[in-house]
């Protein structure tokens, strides 16, 4: 087949082989599911039978078109505004490290914004599809950007000393050795966007009050006990999310073999560390703290939203100081996040266990890998608390609930920018195991492993912040505990203050998390050395 | 015509018939109201439009907004009343019934986050200590009670058992206001502001809102079809649901006083029950004097 | 001393893609390095030795022919240890000192450092890397980091040693010195050697076999048999009948050469 | 003909952290190449040969002394596009064609392709590629990729040619048509060079000057002026005296040399 060039870029593209083997993979797989349905082995049936819920698809597929349009646009626009924003942004960062710390609890705080708090806000300040996209847009940000720096990071030293061996400043290296190295790190962020942007557009559907949309169709379809239906708005919504993972999977694996290095670097090429003295660090941490609450502060005068409805970091304090039921909030709020606290670093641990298990999947049985991705793009797209029935009936509702959620919810970006690490491991540095008989498992841990170091900390530091969003949503859909719980009550309510101390808390401890991994990543990756 | 915005409290199904039948009948219109309807939906708070300055007028949950007044100092005035009775209900299998709020001891009862201090306070009411009773969180899908995963739900009583019948199995239930939580539902609600600059508009809604539900529950069965490929579509439920659902919330609607009604009397229980929650509503929260214009 | 294996590459043949359309890089190569031998596998650039040892080692499949160690398919011979090789690029892994990048095949071999510690600080000062042990790939020179790779070879004692062209970055001297270091290595060890080179004195110094190819399609235009005796000392590099043989391989390497 | 710039450095010191150690790499070098002069640089590994080439170019700033190019900062010569150079490590960006990869400079410089585009192709029939315009550097053999580093060095037509042992995985013959290139280039075009290599004869056979140097800390040791008239042709490597201009180097390089 005649490859395709785009610029520098050439693909080469895949001759599909439809392997009789994988064929009855997939058999099998439905096959099983088939039967599980059927003889109601999960969940006593909450989990319906594929053909089930191809039936059901048939039944209902004159509804689907308006709801998919309406959904299919707005994660489509917020996906490219997301991601866009998320590129330019990861590229200011990545040469800017006095901007990326300024700004990286803002980042972390957009990463970690639990939906159902900032919906019903979005849904008041915006015209009707303006926080679907929103939230779209927020859903593909930060994992884009994380994905932008580590790629732009990860560049190889030798190709940047010929572009500056030829007077090339910092933008001649941007140009010609980090970006094109960056490209397949970039996809993969775009690849996590896919499913998260369609997620996003659902959510805000929710809060949004519209009537189009898989969101409110799902809304409709909730209160009829009919699993069915669920699965099959899930599974359309996974199918469009997979389109759009597959598509740049697959650019992503085309460049990849492109950019990977055939000889291995001498090391890599960091990105450059802020260069300031002691008071100029101090003024950095300072600014980082204050850089939040100012963004804040200034999102909720240019909202024009009533002091009831948006509180600023001043009404937040004062809600939590001053007047007689003060004490009364600290002390739920402090017994929730006691609560949320325990499970939520479990949830991390947990959830980067979950990527790399299923990033070695990938690569010791990429087949089988391959055949779980529909599944993980599913937790993706489809909204949990359509998925709580069968999380309850399956977990029940205290621990393993949560945990479940928390894996649901943290793994998947980490599991793509940990694949991509893998996959941009260079040839040399894998045939130097190989050469010596290296078991999958041995070239994994001694090879591609530490190769993909810089992107297991990235896939940690993804994880982190989700964690704490993964506990709340189960404390909100099956515990009724913590922070989720309190968050969710106080909505009932009204207590907007509760909902933005609720909030802030969340982000607070998200950023305190996402720190404490940059430490221990600072600390390995000096100890590493080149 | 004057522009007029309403904010509703759930997605477009047989809970706002009646405004539909107006809309179609151009009763609004004739009341020179240009209405713009806003569904709602699960993480809607119809206040919060209220509040944002995006709708005139909401439907609320009579707790929440009175809440809101005493606790925001939200500037809410309620003005009238689509549920006389709150059509919240717990909803439980006849198989495993739940009667009457004494049969919840020992169970667990999944309830919608919003309603778990009304539920407590029924409990109360009836003598129940709470701690008595698992409450779990509840997201108006039924799968878990018709599992057993839970023994019973709190949820519209209009629409939960007609679902739970669909599925093959029989539901019972019983309302909060039966035991003790006497309180209406989708209240009307708007801000001191709008009473005072869209006064004319407001009586003109609720005349046009009355007739439109008069309209529609003459026979519950009539109207639902002919909304099949408008305002229904897309919400994914059938017709047959939706006439259920508006056969059922009849009784709750209707009233000697008229629809929408406030009476003194009604007013009082509500007040008495929010007292049992702890909201302590009072009586100039509730105007009735633009129903006595209407 | 380890087992006798003889590598065997048998009518190999094989093709890439270069540049979007096919390439023949190896057209019907046969190869017997017998147990216990030093051959030396010199040729213009691009004819193809590289990817013979890549054979060798499994790191490529031929598309046609057979390639074997000690009888059986290369895998189980790379599997058990008894392969070492001293890739053309030094491949160090960056994130490793060079103590642990020599150790590395100990490690992927799942053997314990501990018994071969002593080896390894040996290893680091053969190669005249004394006082680097701790120096990461970064902070060496390219002749340093080629030394890395040459101790790394080394540090399993294999059976069949596969060397690509593991000097091309020393200095003359260097270079000498590592010459006889391997021969020291070499008989000591006995190990099959099979060792890449652009130089024809290093090639007849060192092996028993010289075997010349030619590109395009890669193949194996003679064999020259080495008959001097050993150990070799470095007077034999003035032996005229050294220079004979070096001429003589010389004239068939350049005839007809055209770099590829 | 470009422009005449001499590359001078004055008691260079450069000190680098290795294995977490101080290490001194460069201990006072002054090397002075005139305008127009082929210098040829040797030195046993790990002198600070690399490192000075890197120095020229403002890759690394010196701890002490001073770096010139036509009495001006090196980064203005760089920037201005008078310099081309030839890294040991031959450092293709890999998504890039042979085409491609040698075009880079002249995309770093602003320049347009356009133009040199017969050129281009030219220096890939000099280093003996045609045929591999289109491949990328993973489907090239080490020595290859070498050839499209030295093709790339040349692009610009740089008047300050700074080249890092570009022929080390090159074949003898190939070496030596490669070492008759680069001379007619330099003759044609004479660029001031600085050439640095392990092959003594290769020096002799294409400087003006041999500089000589020694390790620890890199320092200058020797200089050799080369006396032979250009252009020099291969009857030259048999010369009486070219054998005793490379004894005498030999003998310098190798007193007291001990590798780093
Ligand atoms: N992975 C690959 N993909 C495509 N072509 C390849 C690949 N590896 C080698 N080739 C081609 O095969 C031929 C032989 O390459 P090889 O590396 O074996 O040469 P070599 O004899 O080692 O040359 P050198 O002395 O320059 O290292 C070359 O023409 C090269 O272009
Ligand atoms: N970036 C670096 N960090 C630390 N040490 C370095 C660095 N670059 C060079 N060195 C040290 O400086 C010394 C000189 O290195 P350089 O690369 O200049 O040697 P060289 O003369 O080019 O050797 P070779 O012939 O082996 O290429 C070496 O001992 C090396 O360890
Ligand atoms: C004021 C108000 N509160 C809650 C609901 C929720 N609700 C009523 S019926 C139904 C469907 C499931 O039975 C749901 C979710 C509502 N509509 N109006
Ligand atoms: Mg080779
Ligand atoms: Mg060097």
């Amino acid at each position: 087949m005649r490859p395709v060039r785009i610029g520098w870029v050439r693909l080469r593209p895949a001759r599909w082989k439809p392997s009789l083997s994988l064929t009855l993979e997939v058999a099998a797989a439905l096959a099983i599911w088939e039967l599980a349905g059927r003889m109601k082995w999960i969940a006593d049936g909450a989990l319906p039978a594929p053909s089930a819920i191809l039936v059901r698809l048939w039944i209902d597929w004159a509804d689907y078109p308006p709801h998919l349009a309406a959904t299919l646009t707005t994660a489509a626009v917020g996906f490219l505004i997301g991601n866009a924003i998320g590129i330019v942004c990861g590229t200011l960062f990545a040469f800017s490290p006095v901007a990326e710390r300024l700004f990286r609890g803002v980042n972390v705080a957009i990463f970690a914004l639990p939906a159902i708090a900032i919906v019903p806000v979005l849904v008041l300040t915006l015209p009707s599809d303006g926080a679907r996209i929103v939230l779209a847009a927020l859903g593909c940000y930060f994992t884009t950007m994380t994905a932008t720096m580590v790629g732009l990071a990860s560049a190889d030293p030798r190709g940047i000393d010929v572009v500056r061996g030829w007077g090339g400043g910092r933008a001649a290296v941007f140009r010609y050795v980090r970006l094109p190295a960056a490209v397949p790190a970039i996809l993969s962020g775009l690849q996590v966007g896919a499913p998260n942007a369609l997620l996003g557009s659902i959510l805000a559907e929710f809060g949004g009050g519209g009537r189009w949309g898989l969101g409110a169709y799902l809304i409709g379809s909730l209160g009829r006990a009919e699993p069915d239906r669920l699965w099959g708005i899930g599974l359309v919504a996974t199918a469009c999310a997979a389109v759009g993972y597959a598509a740049f999977g697959l650019l992503g694996r085309a460049l990849t073999g492109s950019v990977r290095a055939a000889t291995l670097p001498t090391g890599t090429a960091a990105l450059p560390a802020p260069a300031l003295g002691r008071s100029g660090r101090l003024a950095l941490a300072a600014g980082a703290v204050l850089m939040p609450f100012a963004l804040w502060w200034g999102a909720v005068a240019a909202s024009g939203l009533p002091a009831m409805l948006v509180k600023s970091p001043l009404d937040v304090f004062a809600y939590l100081t001053a007047g007689p039921r003060a004490e009364g909030v600290r002390e739920r709020l402090i017994g929730a996040l006691a609560e949320t606290l325990p499970p939520s670093l479990a949830g991390v641990a947990l959830g980067v266990v979950a990527a790399l298990l299923l990033a070695v999947l990938a690569e010791a049985a990429p087949r089988l890998a391959r055949l779980m991705m529909p599944l993980s793009l599913f937790t993706q797209a489809m909204p949990l608390v359509a998925l709580t029935p069968i999380l309850v009936l399956v977990f029940g509702r205290g621990t393993a609930v949560m945990l479940a959620v928390t894996v649901s919810v943290t793994f998947f970006p980490a599991y793509v920018l940990l694949a991509q690490g893998l996959a941009a491991v260079p040839q040399g540095a894998r045939d130097l195991g190989r050469a010596y008989g290296a078991s999958r498992w041995r070239e994994l841990r001694l090879i591609a492993l530490p190769a993909a170091v810089p992107h297991l900390f990235a896939a940690i530091r993804l994880a982190a912040p989700r964690a704490i969003l993964g506990v709340m949503i189960a404390e909100w859909l099956a515990t009724g505990t913590g922070l989720g719980n309190l968050l969710n009550r106080a909505r009932g309510m009204l207590d907007y203050g509760m909902i933005w101390s609720v909030a802030v808390l969340s982000v607070l401890v998200s950023v305190a998390l996402y720190e404490l991994v940059s430490a221990a990543e600072g600390a390995v990756m000096r100890r590493r050395g080149g | 015509g004057s522009k007029l915005s309403m904010q509703a409290s759930w997605i477009n199904d047989a809970e706002f018939t009646g405004y539909v039948v107006a809309e179609t009948k151009g009763y609004y219109t004739a009341e020179g109201i240009d209405l713009d309807y806003l569904s709602g939906g699960p993480d809607v708070i119809p206040e919060g439009a209220l509040v944002a300055g995006k709708a005139d007028l909401a439907l609320t949950t009579p707790d929440t907004t009175v809440q809101a007044i005493v606790d925001q100092g939200a500037p809410f005035k309620i003005i009238g009343a689509q549920y006389q009775k709150n059509p919240l209900g717990v909803v439980s299998l006849a198989s495993k019934p739940i009667l009457a709020p004494k049969d919840l001891v020992g169970k667990t009862l999944a309830v919608p986050p919003v309603n778990v201090v009304s539920v407590e306070a029924m409990l109360k009411i009836n003598n129940i200590d709470p701690k008595d009773v698992k409450i779990v969180p509840y997201e108006y899908d039924p799968t878990p009670l018709l599992k057993g995963e839970i023994d019973a739900s709190v949820d519209f009583v209009t629409n939960v058992p007609y679902t739970i019948k669909m599925q093959g199995a029989e539901a019972v239930s019983f309302l909060l206001y039966d035991y003790g939580f006497t309180i209406f539902n989708d209240t009307v609600v708007v801000t001191e502001e709008t009473l005072k600059t869209k006064r004319k508009e407001l009586v003109g809604w609720l005349r046009a809102s009355r007739k439109g539900w008069v309209e529609n529950l003459k026979d519950p069965a009539v109207y639902p079809p002919l909304f099949k490929d408008t305002f229904y579509k897309g919400n994914g439920r059938t017709i047959a649901n939706e006439i259920y659902f508006n056969t059922a919330q009849k009784p709750l609607i209707e009233s000697p006083a008229g629809l929408f009604s406030m009476t003194e009397e009604a007013i009082a229980k509500n007040i008495e029950a929010l007292s049992r929650v702890g909201i302590k509503a009072k009586r100039e929260m509730f105007d009735t004097t633009l129903l006595a214009e209407v | 001393m380890g087992e006798a294996l003889d590598l065997v590459l048998g009518d190999v043949e094989k093709s890439f893609t270069v540049g979007g359309r096919a390439f023949q890089a190896l057209g019907g190569v046969s190869l017997a390095c017998p147990p216990r031998s030093f051959t030396a596998l010199i040729g213009p650039s691009g004819c193809g030795k590289s990817t013979i040892l890549r054979l060798a080692l499994g790191l490529e499949t031929a598309d046609r022919g057979r390639v074997a160690i000690g009888g059986r398919p290369v895998a189980e011979a790379v599997k058990a240890g008894h392969t070492g090789v001293a890739f053309q690029d030094s491949a160090l892994l960056p994130w490793r000192s060079v103590t642990d990048n020599i150790a590395l095949p100990l490690d992927v071999l799942g053997r314990p450092r501990g018994p071969h510690l002593g080896r390894i600080g040996e290893l680091i000062d053969l190669v005249g890397l004394g006082g680097f042990a701790a120096a990461r790939p970064s902070e060496l020179s390219g002749g340093m980091r080629q030394r890395v790779a040459i101790a790394r070879a080394l540090v399993t004692e294999p059976s069949l040693l596969l060397l690509d062209e593991p000097f091309g970055a020393l200095d003359q001297i260097l270079r000498r010195q590592m010459n006889l270091e391997l021969q020291r290595i070499w008989l000591a060890s006995r190990a099959t050697t099979l060792l890449v080179t652009h130089g024809i004195d290093e090639a007849v110094f060192l092996a028993d076999r010289v075997v010349v190819m030619a590109s395009r399609p890669g193949r194996i235009a003679a064999t020259f048999d080495v008959p001097f005796e050993r150990p070799r000392r470095p007077e034999l590099l003035t032996d005229p009948r050294f220079h004979a043989l070096e001429d003589a391989i010389g004239e068939r390497l350049y005839a007809g050469m055209e770099p590829a």
